[in-house]
């Protein structure tokens, strides 16, 4: 019998003075292909920022309208995930910096600063060069920094430039409140009419229909691979493997690519299910749900953190700050503007009140049975951040759930602090062991 | 004797420097910081003038600046200190366009006009708060001497990232970096990489044109140096005793202040 | 000492201090050493381990079994195992006052209030969040501030007449603020009357974050501080524990720990 | 002046809200308090509710369990008005108004609601898109959204005539604040921005019909005030539009040599520029004022103008010297600002000082420092001495 302490044994002699890093494999074919597909559409930019032919576009992921930019085959470009790539490749900082120096503050969120910083460096990074974009669009989706975000990128870069203004969930009810969808639509409109100008093309009604036919299929299949994290074991991490199918869900949807995507990944994740394989090759002990970005910068070692305890996430809210799927919304090709407007204000975790999103949170634990919620608390982002303290409070003491709240960065590395977070995850789950190994919670 | 006292009640020390009617400066003491501001600036004042072999009473006029500016009693005036550490380096390096000043407490990049008047600074960000009093920890957690740190500084085969905003945690930082086997030389040198790195980011707000003086104690460590001018990619001047330069500027400030009173009242 | 005695140990290495104790087969207390823990956590733990065994006079074959804790607990070499000061500080503040449900620990650079259960097992715990807020740092920059050292200030806040407020957590700015009220020419009672109160405030909604059952005992090197003790008594309203040994709470949580561990699988030790 | 400025002082000070009891003690009718930036104040005042200016706890409150709710990297308005909820100050209060603002403020509406199921808050979404001119109309249907939920708390319905009444009264203030605005501008010696400030601030905090006489009372006062100009920089201070400083620290900038000669302090409350016309229906006047003829607002994104082009003409048209950035720590949107006013300001050869401040905050020394010296290398052709 093991006793009830939940001491990790150090394998003897320990002289070494940093714990071994376990040699955790987390690949899949799905991975590959991601890379596939992401490494050609950062060609397909560099190649239009270099003269080559073809447009794009600028818009935000949270409930974003590709759909429309698509059918003027203008390839999106999303600056959060080209933020995000500096800062898997540890590249954000000195960017981060340059914004510094020219007035933006540290308390600014790092995503736009990692931003204005590559546009200070005329759009090139080490993975691609990012075109000037043909128009601007300003999906203001929730975040009230995309706006702001936008309006300095118009005055910077000079493209021509729009707000597509999405009214906020903000009714007793949780619905759009009346008129909402209608006011959202005319403005897509609006924007058609915007990119007929800007691209010299006119509107193609069965193409928008064709492609968002596309998009409602991917949604579907995005969906049943949600699903399957309900299974034990989960054959993924619904957060750290969900971050590498988010890319194509937003750069690609809307295209054969993304169908055949979603359709292999459908197909892997099944087969795993089957063999009973799970995300973790020495098994899942946790199952955990995730709350809020992840540190980019040093995403494969906060990774690490919980693999060490067999913690593994099948939900995330991050994974829907561009849509939520998982819960029966996919886009109407019957309705194509309307089901984009209903996707822009309702779909989509950014768009949704807090309390809402506890709601989300908590449909996760039920459904897919998790032990806990782990709320990463990132500075930059205070659409996730801001009252995530309460958010704490309420899974504590109104919903039983064990909880653990830590704080960094999503793209700012100065704000990691390795020994502080990992001090806080090990001693949450040498206390959820503890409770497990004496059976139950006491007192 | 006629003499002028600059008094710096700076957040570490007190500094004094007495100068002639000249210019000329003749004493300088430095006390440690405690809450009598009082006695502590009446010491300074004292050692600064047994060093110019005067007394007391030979001091005409008091100037005082810095954050205790305001608490010492027997001053004439008191000055911002950014005001006078500008007129300091400008009197020591008559070509000055940009002063950095990293002190105990907080690091200032200013840009000065001929005759040190002041065109525009900037002072620290609220969270990188990093200057000399993080520098004193990084010695006392390394078991290091104050005095040393400049010189193992230089030392440093290749330097080891700091990378956090804040002093509290890059503390954590370093006690990881030494666990970690790297050596005190780098580690000290990542220090003063850090710091050289936010001055520089500090001058970049305020306009970077030479010559550049670099003030306040930490100009006392020679790897600091050496780290600011890696980071500006220039070299910087710095002054025999860098941490006396407010009190320096508000000695000649006092003096001209001092002139002007005397001529005002011969002219009445 | 008989030979065949064994013997169990725990070592925190803290962000700032190093704490030993070894324990007996009964689980008593026959030795605690204390060191400052620097830059090389290695060579504290070790320093650390040594002396306390030989203020118990005990080899080091004697002991069966040793925990590492705290910051620096997989700095501690010779150990058999680790846990997280939190799981030791609530364990060790359970075994020295077993009816403690709520645990309050100050160290160098955390603040943590832990909801312990009956069985001296960790049920839910918050700590400062990144702003360092309020942790000994704090008190040690501010006592430097003031001139004076950490082991008499809290004794000095107790005469205050007039706390004054500070205006900020932060322990990299607290000492301009400090500066500041001394040039207003604020006694410096009062000074750290305000910097005690201002831990305490933080210190109190850590605790309400946990639910402040009580007992509540006060562990850390902080919790030696008489003037943080009745400035959080005075803010939650109750009675707090602690004892000559609150500093080592953490350790001694380790020690408990290794001993239980010691007993209940001989073999994987031998 | 023949006013206490005291007593007005103690009044905006003062958490318990003394004229804000008074009124509902006097009247019997309902408080609505309306977080900042901008809240259609007519609307709830047309509804026969007292609508009040939220400004945070002021350095008076201690935030001892709201920063459980809120990190540290968060604003002070935020943390202090959930406070003040949790130590019962808001109980003079039926319902909140707030709007997408900010990440934080609209996080704090959830949180709120949470904590406080009680009193309803309710959320009203202005419309960013300002090159569409769908964005009045939309604006005019979620006013009329937000008056049905008011209305709830009020137990009657919104009328057209009402509403334009409403529109009066407040038109009738923001008059007397341009007008005292425009005093002070011209002649700073006559109104400090102190007294203006607390002027600005008693009015979010009493009946329009109330407070015009006393704002009246004090421009008269003004007026006839014979003061001799202090050798001060002219500034436009900018970034506080929505937490707002300690009344000290503007007095300091004052002392330390300013004469602030316009702000965006309370802006929210006097955003437009000209008397709202009203022909039809006055939602739509409402909407239009708001989207086409009101101040630039931090919060109001509009695509048609740069954002700095307001704080350029503002500095030029009164004369200012300088501008001071005094934005709020940890204000995200203004910081934001902050980047872009740089640029302009560097572009029209402005010169400009950064600071920032809290409103909990109690002790000036750098701040003064920072302006002192500031001030003293704009006031002297030579390095002078303080
Ligand atoms: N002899 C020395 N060798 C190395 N560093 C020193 C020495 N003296 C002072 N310093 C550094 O300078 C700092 C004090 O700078 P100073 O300009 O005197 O500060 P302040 O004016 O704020 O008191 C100290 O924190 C220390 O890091
Ligand atoms: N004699 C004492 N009196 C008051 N406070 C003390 C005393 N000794 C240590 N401390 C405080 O305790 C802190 C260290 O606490 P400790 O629990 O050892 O921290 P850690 O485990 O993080 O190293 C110091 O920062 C200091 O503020
Ligand atoms: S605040 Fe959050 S959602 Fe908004 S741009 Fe930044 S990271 Fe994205
Ligand atoms: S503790 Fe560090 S991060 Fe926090 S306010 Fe202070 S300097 Fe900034
Ligand atoms: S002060 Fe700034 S960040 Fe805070 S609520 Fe107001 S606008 Fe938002």
């Amino acid at each position: 019998m093991t006793p009830a302490t939940t001491a990790t044994p150090t394998k003897k002699p320990a002289a070494d003075a940093k714990p071994a890093a376990p040699a955790i494999k987390y690949q899949g074919t799905v991975h590959e292909l991601q890379k596939q597909l992401m490494s050609k559409y950062y060609a397909d930019l560099t190649s239009i920022a270099e003269g080559g032919p073809g447009r794009s576009a600028q818009l935000l992921i949270a409930g974003n309208p590709v759909e429309v930019l698509r059918t003027f085959d203008m390839i999106p470009v999303f600056p959060e995930i080209n933020a995000l790539q500096l800062a898997v490749r540890k590249n954000s900082l000195p960017l981060i910096q340059k914004a510094e120096e020219l007035g933006y503050s540290t308390d600014n969120c790092a995503y736009v600063k990692a931003d204005i910083g590559m546009w200070e460096n005329g759009g090139k990074t080490p993975f691609a060069t990012i075109p000037k974009p043909d128009v601007l669009v300003c999906n203001y989706v929730g975040c009230n920094v995309y706006l702001n975000w936008f309006e300095h990128l118009a005055e910077k870069v000079g493209s021509p430039a729009i707000n597509i203004d999405i009214p906020f969930m903000r009714t007793k009810d949780g619905q759009p409140a009346e008129g909402d969808v209608e006011y959202v639509v005319a403005q897509l409109k609006e924007l058609v009419k915007l990119l007929e100008k800007v691209t010299g093309m006119p509107f193609d009604e069965d193409k928008f229909v064709k492609i968002v036919e596309r998009s409602s299929r991917v949604g579907q299949l995005w969906s049943q691979i949600r699903d399957l994290t309900k299974k034990r074991p989960t054959p993924y991490d619904a957060y750290f493997d969900s971050v590498t199918m988010m890319a194509p869900l937003y750069c690609l949807r809307g295209t054969e690519e993304a169908v055949d995507f979603f359709e292999r990944t459908l197909e892997e994740m099944t087969a795993k299910v089957e063999r009973g394989e799970g995300a973790l090759p020495d098994g899942e002990k946790f199952r955990i749900v995730i709350e809020g970005p992840p540190p980019w910068p040093f995403l494969r070692v906060f990774r690490d953190m919980f693999s060490r305890w067999g913690a593994v996430a099948v939900a995330s809210t991050y994974a829907t700050v561009g849509g939520i799927w998982e819960f029966g919304f996919h886009h109407d090709p019957a309705h194509p503007f309307e089901s984009v407007a209903k996707h822009m204000i309702e779909a989509n975790l950014c768009n949704r009140s807090m309390l809402q999103r506890y709601d989300q949170i908590w449909r996760y634990a039920q459904e897919w049975s998790a032990d806990a919620l782990v709320i990463h608390s990132v500075k930059s982002c205070r659409l996730f951040s801001a009252g995530q303290g309460d958010m704490r409070e309420h899974f504590v003491h109104d919903r039983d759930l064990p909880t653990l709240l830590i704080e960094s960065d999503l793209e700012d590395p100065r704000y990691f602090s390795q020994a502080q977070l990992r001090n806080r995850i090990d001693a949450f789950f040498e206390a959820l062991e503890q409770r497990r190994i004496t059976g139950g919670k006491a007192a | 004797m006629s003499l002028i006292a600059g008094v710096d009640m700076g957040a570490r020390s007190a500094k004094a420097v007495v100068i002639d009617r000249s210019g000329v400066m003749r004493g300088n003491a430095i006390g440690r910081m405690r809450p009598d501001f009082e006695g502590l600036a009446s010491e300074v004042v004292d050692k600064a003038v047994a060093m110019a072999g005067a007394k007391r009473s030979d001091v005409d006029y008091v100037a005082t600046t810095g954050l205790g500016r305001y608490n010492v009693s027997f001053r004439d005036i008191q000055i911002t200190d950014i005001t006078t550490v500008a007129r300091g380096a400008a009197h020591l390096f008559p070509n000055t366009r940009c002063v950095i000043d990293i002190g105990a407490q907080s690091t200032r990049a200013i840009r000065i006009l001929e005759g040190g008047r002041v065109k525009e600074f900037r002072s620290n960000d609220k969270c990188a708060a990093g200057a000399g009093g993080f520098a004193e920890r990084t010695a006392r957690y390394l078991e290091v001497k104050l005095d040393d740190l400049g010189a193992l500084s230089e030392h440093a085969e290749s330097a080891q990232e700091i990378s956090s905003v804040c002093a509290v945690f890059a503390e954590s930082e370093i006690i990881n970096l030494v666990t970690a086997g790297h050596s005190v030389e780098n580690i000290i040198r990542g220090v003063h990489n850090s710091l050289g790195q936010r001055a520089q980011q500090l001058l970049k707000r305020v306009g970077i044109e030479p010559e550049i003086t670099f003030v306040g104690g930490m100009a006392k460590q020679s790897g600091m140096v050496k780290a600011l001018e890696a980071a500006l990619g220039m070299q910087v001047n710095v002054a025999a005793d860098p941490d006396l330069v407010a009190a320096l500027g508000a000695a000649l400030l006092g003096l001209q202040r001092s002139t002007r009173a005397g001529e005002e009242r011969r002219a009445a | 000492m008989s030979e065949g005695m064994r013997y169990s140990a725990g070592v925190d290495v803290g962000s700032t201090q190093t704490k030993a104790v070894i324990l007996d087969e009964t689980g008593a207390i026959v030795a605690r050493a204390l060191t400052d823990t620097g830059a090389y956590l290695v060579r504290a733990a070790e320093r650390a381990y040594e002396q306390a065994l030989q203020s118990a006079g005990v080899h080091r074959e004697q002991v069966g079994y040793v925990i590492g804790t705290g910051y620096g607990r997989f700095n501690v070499a010779f150990g058999d195992a680790q846990v997280t000061e939190i799981g030791c500080h609530a364990k060790g503040a359970w075994s020295i006052f077993p009816n403690t449900r709520t645990v309050i620990d100050i160290g160098g650079q955390d603040t943590k209030a832990i909801a312990v259960s009956d069985r001296g097992e960790v049920l839910d715990f918050a700590m400062n969040d990144k702003c360092a807020a309020g942790s000994g740092r704090f008190l040690t920059n501010s006592a430097e501030a003031c001139g004076m050292d950490v082991s008499q200030m809290g004794e000095k806040s107790l005469t205050a007449k007039n706390p004054v407020r500070l205006s900020t957590v932060c322990t990299v700015f607290v000492e301009s603020d400090i500066l500041s009220y001394m040039a207003q020419g604020k006694k410096i009672d009062d000074i750290l009357a305000g910097v005690h109160s201002a831990i305490a405030s933080r210190t109190v909604a850590l605790v309400r974050r946990v639910g402040s059952k009580e007992e509540v005992t006060f562990t850390g090197g902080v919790s030696r501080n008489i003037g943080m003790r009745q400035a959080i008594e005075e803010k939650l309203g109750v009675k707090i524990n602690a004892s000559g040994d609150s500093h080592y709470t953490g350790a001694i949580g380790a020690a408990v720990f290794a001993l239980e561990r010691m007993k209940a699988a001989p073999a994987a030790v031998a | 002046m023949t006013m206490t400025f005291e007593s007005y002082r103690d009044v905006i000070e003062d958490r318990e809200y003394p004229t804000v009891r008074e009124w509902r003690d006097r009247t019997g009718g309902k408080v609505i308090g309306c977080f900042p930036v901008y809240a259609p104040v007519e609307v709830p005042y047309s509804l026969g509710m007292l609508p009040i200016g939220l400004f945070g706890g002021g350095n008076r409150v201690e935030i001892a369990n709201a920063d459980s709710r809120f990190q540290s990297f968060i604003c002070s308005i935020v943390k202090s008005t959930l406070e003040l909820g949790f130590i019962g100050k808001l109980d003079v209060l039926d319902g909140l108004m707030f709007h997408s603002i900010c990440d934080p403020a609209r996080n704090l509406a959830s949180v709120m609601g949470r904590n406080f199921p009680q009193r309803p808050a309710v959320f009203v979404h202005l419309p960013q898109n300002f090159q569409s001119p769908l964005a009045a109309q939309y604006m005019a249907t979620e006013l009329r959204r937000a008056a049905d939920e008011l209305g709830a708390i009020a137990g009657r319905k919104a009328r057209d005539e009402d509403l334009a009444a409403a529109i009066v009264a407040y038109d009738k203030v923001r008059e007397l604040q341009r007008r005292l605005y425009a005093l002070r501008s011209s002649s700073p010696e006559r109104i400090s921005t102190s007294e203006l400030y607390t002027l600005s601030r008693l009015a979010t905090l009493m009946d329009p019909k109330d407070v015009a006489p006393i704002l009246e009372a004090a421009l008269a006062g003004a007026i006839k005030r014979t003061e001799r100009p202090k050798d001060r920089i002219r500034v436009v201070l900018a970034g506080s539009f929505c937490e707002q400083p300690p009344l000290e620290l503007i007095e300091s900038l004052e002392q330390a040599g300013c004469y602030i000669v316009d702000d965006d302090f309370l802006l929210g409350w006097r955003t437009q520029r000209h008397p709202i016309e009203v022909n039809g229906d006055p939602f739509l006047a409402l909407g239009n004022a708001y989207v086409n003829d009101s101040h630039h607002l931090s919060p109001k994104h509009d695509l048609r103008k740069p954002r700095a082009a307001g704080l350029i003409e503002s500095a030029k048209a009164n004369r200012a010297d300088a501008v001071i950035f005094l934005g709020a720590k940890f204000c995200e949107p203004g910081l934001f600002d902050y980047a872009l006013y740089r640029k302009a300001l560097e572009t029209s050869s402005i010169p400009h000082l950064m600071l920032e401040f809290e409103e909990k905050m109690w002790l000036y020394d750098r701040i003064r420092s920072e302006v002192e010296t500031f001030v003293e290398s704009m006031l002297f052709a030579e390095a002078k001495a303080s």
